[in-house]
């Protein structure tokens, strides 16, 4: 029976569909490696967010803004300094990850002793503040960025067309997330920031600077949004309302996700990318909300998330 | 700098937490291989002077003086640097790391600390239990480690929060066995207690505080003789 | 005739992924006795207290509670049949006057706490027994004082004050007198004496003279099992207690002045009874 | 009669700040403001005044401000008008006030049938001019089976549902249609879909950043290699947007191009000049049916909305925008269209310089026929 | 106590006369928004729960009422009465799933359902998607008194916000309220108590989804259209935003938040500054957490406790 489905697929290779059930195989993979670059997004989206709630327990409602903010900066870099794409990918992060270490210690920390709703408002202040500030200079129809020559083309496989650059948005972001999810599990550092994510008075009663920890951390958490924004702006067009479509989105990724872990999020990031590209595949109409679905159903029988760790 | 003079010495020393106003100027000063306690009813202000002294707490004024180098606008994590371990009283054992992990996470602060497996000597349940995850301890191990934690350092000036709250009546015991073995070694201790009994024998002096002020200083030999003043500050 | 139990369990067990916290734990709770439950740090002391509030689940044997086995029930489910838990957390509403404290704990039964269309004065006919109930803890003199404004001892006292307003069979308390001045620590133990009248209680403390001096019955842990029973001149005399617990060479002093405390309770003990 | 309250009070409502403030924000307040100039700020001796709102693409924000307007500060017209679901709440209250609406950047084409109004005047284009222009002539070529891309909402909706029945009266067929959510950013599954549906064109039945992402993904995962793509709706702003690779040989219809003659050049630069970048079909729009307004309103001797209406049918708007132009009873302007080819990157003389003209498309082929119940004498 | 009352009474005179020297529609809106956001600061002020998406029970209130009085021709007051009760209802369905989480997740959740209830707004088929339910008829109020004219139909507004207003009090201060207060005081133990505070927050939030279906319901009737903006999470944020600036917890704040609001919203809506309207509304947010977070009632409170309390 194997060897009979396996000869199928094989000799499908042309253009014959290779169906089982009725289902397009072909057309199922494809949507299965798009829903896996959709969750690159929103693996380092969540990562970002779940970084920064583990030092500062805050929401960071501007990581959907940070995102576009990373989108333009690239953009700008391109079009006012010519700073290409692979620059861009190293400096831009930066740059937004400095504005949010301003944004951090001139904003956020005054707050710090205060309930952690505030800081939720605050950041959506921010927001506000940033895509209206978009809005006005740069409109809403979006931008256009090139998709650099080195990845511009595909790779036929046999059951897609996949474009080199989706490729590298898989491949860049798996690495980064991975690279990020080491640091922080199995390093001395990692160790420092989980134990300041408990108590951060006491680390610094052991002389580990920790202002200085969590404002890098901030700015970490953010630059890997900026990081998603420069991925994203060859790919979707660069425009202030791109950060608040997807924000959400996260939000109940991370409802998802639970909070409580590192893995998790980056986990759950991908899967729920995977989700949604079967559902589109399955049943399109129901694509935008499949996520929030997914949210209720874990409510119910896991309140705490797929990762988190029990109140 | 003298290596055997005064290690801590505090001069009217004010400590806020946001509105309320709590130390209300205290002098102290403790020299090398002294092991001092204050004693003080609850809420007197004993665990914030500790807090002050490592600016944990909101605001604080006054002179603080820690190996010679003035540390009142110090930032927090420099003190430990000057050789200071704190032991807090709500322990601070780190639930997303075990038990090994918690024990050497501080940075070590000089380089004479104890070595893990003297600690695990004196503390056989944290070997028995060293990966374990750090919050799963009972509340008495939790108290072990906590105390562990900063000997592992080096530090030479322990600040000790109830470090005996807790703890099982042997392990008090040889708790202050190790306060006795390391006033020996010459390390500098500040110690708070409820536990008048265990701090008697093996404290060379005592503050007692009152509404954060401090009321009395007994030397060991007065103790006898103040009985009864310790008596009605502390209603023993 | 045999003696009469609240609470029972059976061949308890809790085992955390391959370390066994407790250890076939057969205890026995005698009703309207005070009972103490002691043992070296991580013998399991508060996991049993956490398996009987439902905190945890066993992972084998049975808990009884007037003979009806309630190994499985939900904690909430064992409040409402009178065990109570209190906690070592300042358990108290800050930003409410002393009596409102006491008054949330008594509406409860009043079954008027969803009525969100009525006005709050109809709770003003639970303002009696509230006061009777602070009365009972010395705190009738506070009771229009904001929370956050007692003195630590006293939170203490408010709190089992609006225990007691839930009027429980059975107060499980874990270490009660943990991080309290010598002042308090009596207060307490004097608190706790008193509101021992037709009650059941069982506790964890370390201070062994709270125990000696309140406890009807000591139950001795050590790696999760039970090492001796007993009142307390009888355990603080077992040898093994005091290698694992109390120490080898307790010291005279305070073990005389233990010894004087228990006489003078047990004495104290024998007038009530006379 | 004369004018009522001695001033003519133009209310200018479109989108500010939102997606399609490109495309009637602003620009539009502009382009009014110009008509006005032009006109000499004058009309029987009386003030114009402009007075604007940002709809924030909103009915509700639109249609509670132009009740405000008319009920609260006199306001004799609305014009711009930009997303249809604005349009349609604000005629209403228009209608119910016997105040006129002209409109220039809704695409719907309700306003001058289901919906249709003795009060409205829809000026620039709809979604049946743009079936009628891009796609006849492609299903007539030989293209025909359709994938259509659409956004859904009403506007997608409609739009596809009417460039559908344009392709089955020329012997067409439509072989599938996703729906994509409005500012869907990720576009990558409905191609694969439109790439598997075996089409010959996939339409994209969206507009604005929705018309941008989905073209940008369509070429990039190697559907423009194959299929022929056809964008519905394409505004000057989005078609600079688009890197012209992707872009070019692309065709669309449009109401208008600046480049077209010397008229529309020499207006376009004064536009150019004021706001900064050239105008997009709706702001020509805007200024050709606010003067058509003022001239009406002269002739009539009054600004009564009955009197003025009857005025402006019964005269022909005649512009730089409006070429073979007529005011029908319905309310329609009827003018020739544009159908326009995006220019490659090598032929572009400046960044301004986007389309080929490739034919006129004279208004009677362009709009649908008037309906007989909405023929508003 | 007098001294409230009699606030109260010239609060009252105030509204009366009001509508003869402001723009009638405008107040309107400022009392459906001024109910609303006591509606949501119940949640967040009482309860110190951050409901991220209340604007889906605004919402569903002004559907279902628009969709009722189109096609059923009901009266006004029933169909209110309607959308109060489907907002209720929705508000209990989203209110279980979201007490099941704290502080920051709860915000969390409540803004995904609400994100959830948009999407199906958007695409089914009785909402007319983008173009929202138009020319919903006022109709006349029991059958006897037509609302079509912006007087009586303002009267209707204010009784409505009466009610709602006095509910919102009513329910801070009863029984249930007192639980409230102990729960945001200290949850474990409330629920070492025996109470299941899951319960109690679930209540607050049907009691809070329904008058905020209440505020949206009238909204409808006002403008005689119900569209996405009002489940729309812009929406949200502008509530959470009139009950910060106007003060969190405080009985008046909701009231002023929503006035200031509306009218910087009203006075910008005009002219150039349109643009700038999402840019003023994050620096009010901004302003007001990092320097103003008791809002203008909670500051002005503070001020007179300070130099006459
Ligand atoms: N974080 C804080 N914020 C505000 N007030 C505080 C804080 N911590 C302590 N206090 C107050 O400061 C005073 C002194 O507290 P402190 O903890 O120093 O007392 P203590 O002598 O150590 O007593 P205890 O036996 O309770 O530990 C008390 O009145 C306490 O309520
Ligand atoms: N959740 C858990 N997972 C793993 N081990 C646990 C867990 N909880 C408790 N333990 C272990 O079980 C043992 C018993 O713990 P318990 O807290 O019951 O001790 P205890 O008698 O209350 O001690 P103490 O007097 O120090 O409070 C300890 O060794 C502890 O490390
Ligand atoms: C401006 C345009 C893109 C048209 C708009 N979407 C409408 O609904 O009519
Ligand atoms: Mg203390
Ligand atoms: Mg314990």
């Amino acid at each position: 029976m194997k060897g009979t489905v396996t000869y199928t697929i094989f000799a499908s290779l042309g253009d014959v569909m290779a169906t089982i059930f009725g289902i397009n195989l072909f057309a199922l993979s494809g949507q299965l490696l798009v829903g896996l670059i959709n969750g690159s997004f929103y693996a380092l989206l969540s990562l970002g967010l779940a970084i920064i709630f583990g030092l500062l327990k805050i929401i960071n409602f501007a990581q959907g803004a940070m995102y576009m903010l990373g989108a333009f900066f690239a953009w700008m870099a391109l079009n006012y300094m010519g700073i290409n794409y692979w620059w861009a990918l190293l400096l831009v992060p930066l740059a937004v990850g400095v504005l949010a270490i301003l944004m951090e210690r001139f904003l956020v920390r005054p707050i710090a002793n205060e309930d952690h709703l505030y800081s939720l408002l605050l950041t959506f202040g921010v927001a506000l503040v940033l895509q209206g500030l978009f809005t006005h200079f740069y409109g809403s129809s979006g931008l256009p960025y090139q998709i650099p020559a080195e990845l511009k083309g595909g790779t036929k496989l046999p059951f897609m067309y996949l474009p080199n650059y989706r490729a590298w948005i898989i491949v860049s972001s798996l690495v980064v997330c991975f690279s990020t999810w080491w640091v922080i599990e199995k390093t001395k550092l990692g160790a420092y920031l989980r134990a300041g994510t408990e108590n951060p008075q006491l680390m610094q009663g052991f002389g580990i600077n920790v202002p200085l920890i969590t404002t890098l951390t901030f700015g970490f958490g953010v630059a890997l949004a900026a990081f998603a924004g420069v991925l994203a702006a060859p790919v979707y067009s660069v425009s202030p309302e791109m950060g608040s479509n997807i924000l959400i989105v996260v939000f109940a990724i991370v409802v998802i996700g639970g909070m409580g872990s590192i893995g998790g999020a980056i986990l759950t990031g991908l899967m729920m990318g995977v989700v949604e590209g079967l559902t589109k595949f399955f049943y399109p109409e129901a694509s935008t909300t499949v996520i929030f679905l997914f949210m209720v159903i874990v409510l119910l029988v896991k309140p705490a998330g797929l990762f988190g760790k029990e109140a | 700098m003298s290596s055997t003079g005064e290690k801590l010495r505090i001069s009217d020393l004010h400590a806020y937490y946001g509105e309320s106003h709590i130390l209300h100027g205290i002098d102290m000063t403790i020299m090398q291989g002294e092991l001092v306690t204050l004693l003080g009813r609850n809420g007197a202000g004993r665990s914030t002077t500790l807090k002050a002294i490592m600016n944990m707490v909101g605001r604080r004024t006054g002179k603080i003086n820690i190996n010679g180098n003035e540390t009142i606008g110090m930032a927090a994590h420099k003190i430990a640097h000057l050789g200071v371990g704190y032991c807090p009283e709500e322990r601070g054992i780190f639930s997303s790391l075990n038990v090994e992990e918690n024990l050497m996470l501080p940075p070590n602060v000089r380089s004479d600390g104890m070595s893990v497996e003297e600690i695990y000597d004196i503390f056989p349940n944290l070997a028995e239990r060293r990966y374990s995850q750090g919050t799963r301890l009972s509340g008495g191990e939790q108290q072990m480690l906590a105390m562990a934690r900063i000997l592992r350092t080096g530090a030479n000036i322990l600040l000790l929060d109830e470090i005996t709250e807790g703890l099982a009546p042997v392990i008090v015991q040889k708790l202050a066995e190790v306060l006795v073995m390391l006033k020996e070694r010459g390390l500098t201790v500040l110690l708070v207690e409820q536990n008048f009994r265990f701090a008697a024998p093996i404290a060379d002096r005592h503050y007692v505080m009152e509404h954060g002020h401090i009321v009395e200083e007994v030397q060991k030999h007065e103790l006898e003789a103040k009985t009864e003043l310790l008596n009605t500050y502390l209603g023993v | 005739m045999s003696a009469d139990y609240v609470l029972e369990t059976r061949n308890l067990v809790k085992e955390f992924k391959g370390f066994t916290a407790v250890d076939d734990v057969n205890l026995q709770v005698e009703r309207g006795t005070i009972h103490a439950l002691i043992g070296p740090n991580g013998a399991g002391k508060t996991t049993v207290f956490n398996l009987l509030t439902k905190f945890l689940t066993p992972s084998r044997g049975t808990i009884l509670y007037n003979g009806e086995d309630i190994t499985y029930m939900k904690s909430a489910a064992i409040a409402r049949k009178g065990i109570v838990r209190s906690f070592q957390i300042s358990a108290v509403f800050p930003h409410l006057s002393v009596l409102e404290n006491v008054r949330i704990a008594l509406q409860r039964k009043e079954g008027n706490s969803f009525h969100f269309w009525k006005s709050e004065k109809v709770l003003q006919k639970l303002d009696a027994r509230a006061l009777e109930l602070l009365d009972e803890v010395g705190l009738k003199g506070y009771a229009n004082t904001v929370t956050v404004d007692l003195p630590y001892g006293r939170k203490r006292a408010l709190e089992i004050a609006t225990t007691l307003a839930l009027d429980p069979e059975m107060l499980l308390l874990d270490e009660p007198t943990q991080g309290m001045g010598h002042e308090d620590v009596s207060v307490v133990a004097d608190l706790i004496k008193k509101v021992s009248a037709n009650r059941t209680i069982l506790m964890v403390e370390h201070n062994l003279h709270v125990v000696a001096q309140l406890a009807d019955k000591i139950t001795v842990l050590q790696r999760g099992a039970i090492l001796t029973e007993g009142d307390y001149a009888t355990v603080s005399q077992d040898p093994r207690v005091r290698e694992a617990y109390m120490g080898v060479e307790a010291d005279d002093e305070v073990a005389n002045a233990i010894a004087a405390e228990t006489a003078a309770a047990n004495a104290a003990k024998k007038e009530d009874v006379a | 009669e004369g004018i009522s309250n001695d001033v003519v009070k133009i209310g200018v409502l479109a989108d500010m700040g939102g997606v399609y403030a490109d495309i009637c924000g602003q620009g539009c307040v502009t382009a009014v403001e110009m008509a006005v100039e032009d006109f000499g700020g004058t009309v029987l001796g009386k003030p114009i005044e402009i007075v604007s709102a940002d709809d924030q693409n909103k009915p509700d924000v639109g249609s509670a401000k132009v009740r405000q307007w008319i009920e609260d500060e006199n306001v004799d017209v609305v014009t711009g008008l930009v997303a249809s679901s604005v349009t349609g709440a604000v005629t209403k209250v228009l209608t119910d006030a016997k105040k006129i609406a002209l409109i220039s950047a809704s695409a719907s084409n309700a306003f001058t049938t289901k919906a249709c109004s003795p009060y409205n005047a829809h000026w620039t284009y709809n979604v049946a001019a743009l079936a009628n222009g891009t796609v006849k002539p492609m299903v007539e070529s030989g293209k025909k089976k359709w994938f259509f891309i659409t956004a859904d909402y009403a506007f997608g909706h409609a739009l596809e549902g009417i460039a559908t029945k344009v392709i089955e009266s020329s012997g067409g067929e439509v072989v599938g249609a996703v729906r994509a959510p409005l500012g869907t950013t990720d576009f990558s599954s409905y191609v694969l879909q439109a790439q598997a549906s075996g089409a010959d064109v996939v339409g994209l039945a969206n507009a604005g950043t929705d018309f941008v992402n989905s073209l940008k993904t369509a070429a990039e995962f190697g559907l423009t290699e194959t299929t022929d793509v056809a964008g519905l709706l394409v505004f000057t702003p989005n078609a600079q947007a688009l890197d012209p690779a992707i872009a070019a040989g692309m065709k669309a219809t449009t109401g208008f191009y600046w480049d077209m003659d010397d008229q529309t050049r020499e207006w376009s630069a004064r536009f150019k000049a004021r706001h900064g970048s050239i105008p997009a079909m709706p702001h020509a729009g805007a200024y050709s049916m606010t003067m058509h307004y003022l001239n009406a309103i002269k002739a009539a001797g009054t600004d009564d909305s009955d009197a003025v209406m009857k005025q402006m049918k019964a005269t022909k708007p005649d512009d730089f925008f409006a070429r073979n132009a007529y005011l029908r009873n319905d309310g329609r302007m009827v003018h020739d269209m544009l159908l326009v080819s995006i220019k490659d990157a090598a032929s572009r003389k400046s960044a301004d310089d986007i389309y080929n003209i490739e034919a006129t498309i004279p208004g009677d082929v362009a709009f649908n026929p008037m309906l007989p119940e909405c023929d508003f004498k | 106590m007098i001294k409230i009352n009699k606030l109260y009474l010239f609060l009252i005179v105030i509204a009366l006369v009001a509508p003869s020297l402001v723009y009638p529609v405008f107040l309107m809106k400022l009392l459906c928004f001024a109910l609303f956001a006591c509606a949501f600061n119940l949640l967040l002020g009482f309860v110190g729960l951050l409901s991220f998406g209340h604007a889906v029970f605004l919402g569903t209130g002004g559907y279902i009422t628009g969709y009722l009085m189109l096609h059923t021709g009901l009266t006004p007051e029933l169909g209110i009465l309607a959308g109060t009760l489907g907002a209720g209802l929705l508000g209990a369905v989203y209110g279980k799933l979201a007490v099941k989480r704290e502080g920051i997740y709860f915000a969390m959740v409540t803004l995904a359902l609400a994100q959830l209830a948009f999407f199906f707004y958007l695409q089914a088929p009785f909402t007319g998607g983008e173009d929202g339910l138009q020319g919903v008829p006022r109709g006349a109020l029991f059958g006897l008194i037509d609302l079509n004219d912006n007087f009586a139909m303002y009267y209707f507004v204010l009784a409505i916000f009466i009610f709602g207003f006095w509910l919102v009090q009513r329910t801070v201060h009863s029984p249930f309220g007192q639980i409230l207060k102990a729960i945001r005081e200290n949850e474990p133990r409330a629920v070492s108590l025996g109470y299941n505070v899951n319960d109690y927050k679930w209540v607050a939030f049907i009691i809070s989804s329904a008058l905020a279906g209440l505020a949206g319901s009238t909204k409808t009737l006002v403008f005689q259209l119900a569209s996405l903006t009002d489940v729309h999470w812009h929406m949200s944020g502008e509530v959470v935003l009139m009950t910060l600036l106007g003060g969190m917890g405080t009985i008046f704040g909701p009231l002023v938040g929503a006035g200031v609001v509306i009218s910087i919203q009203n006075m910008l809506s005009g002219g150039e500054l349109g643009n700038y309207i999402h840019i003023i509304m994050g620096l009010i947010f901004i302003v007001c957490v990092l320097a103003f977070r008791s809002g203008i009632v909670g500051e002005f409170q503070k001020l007179v406790k300070k130099n006459f309390g």
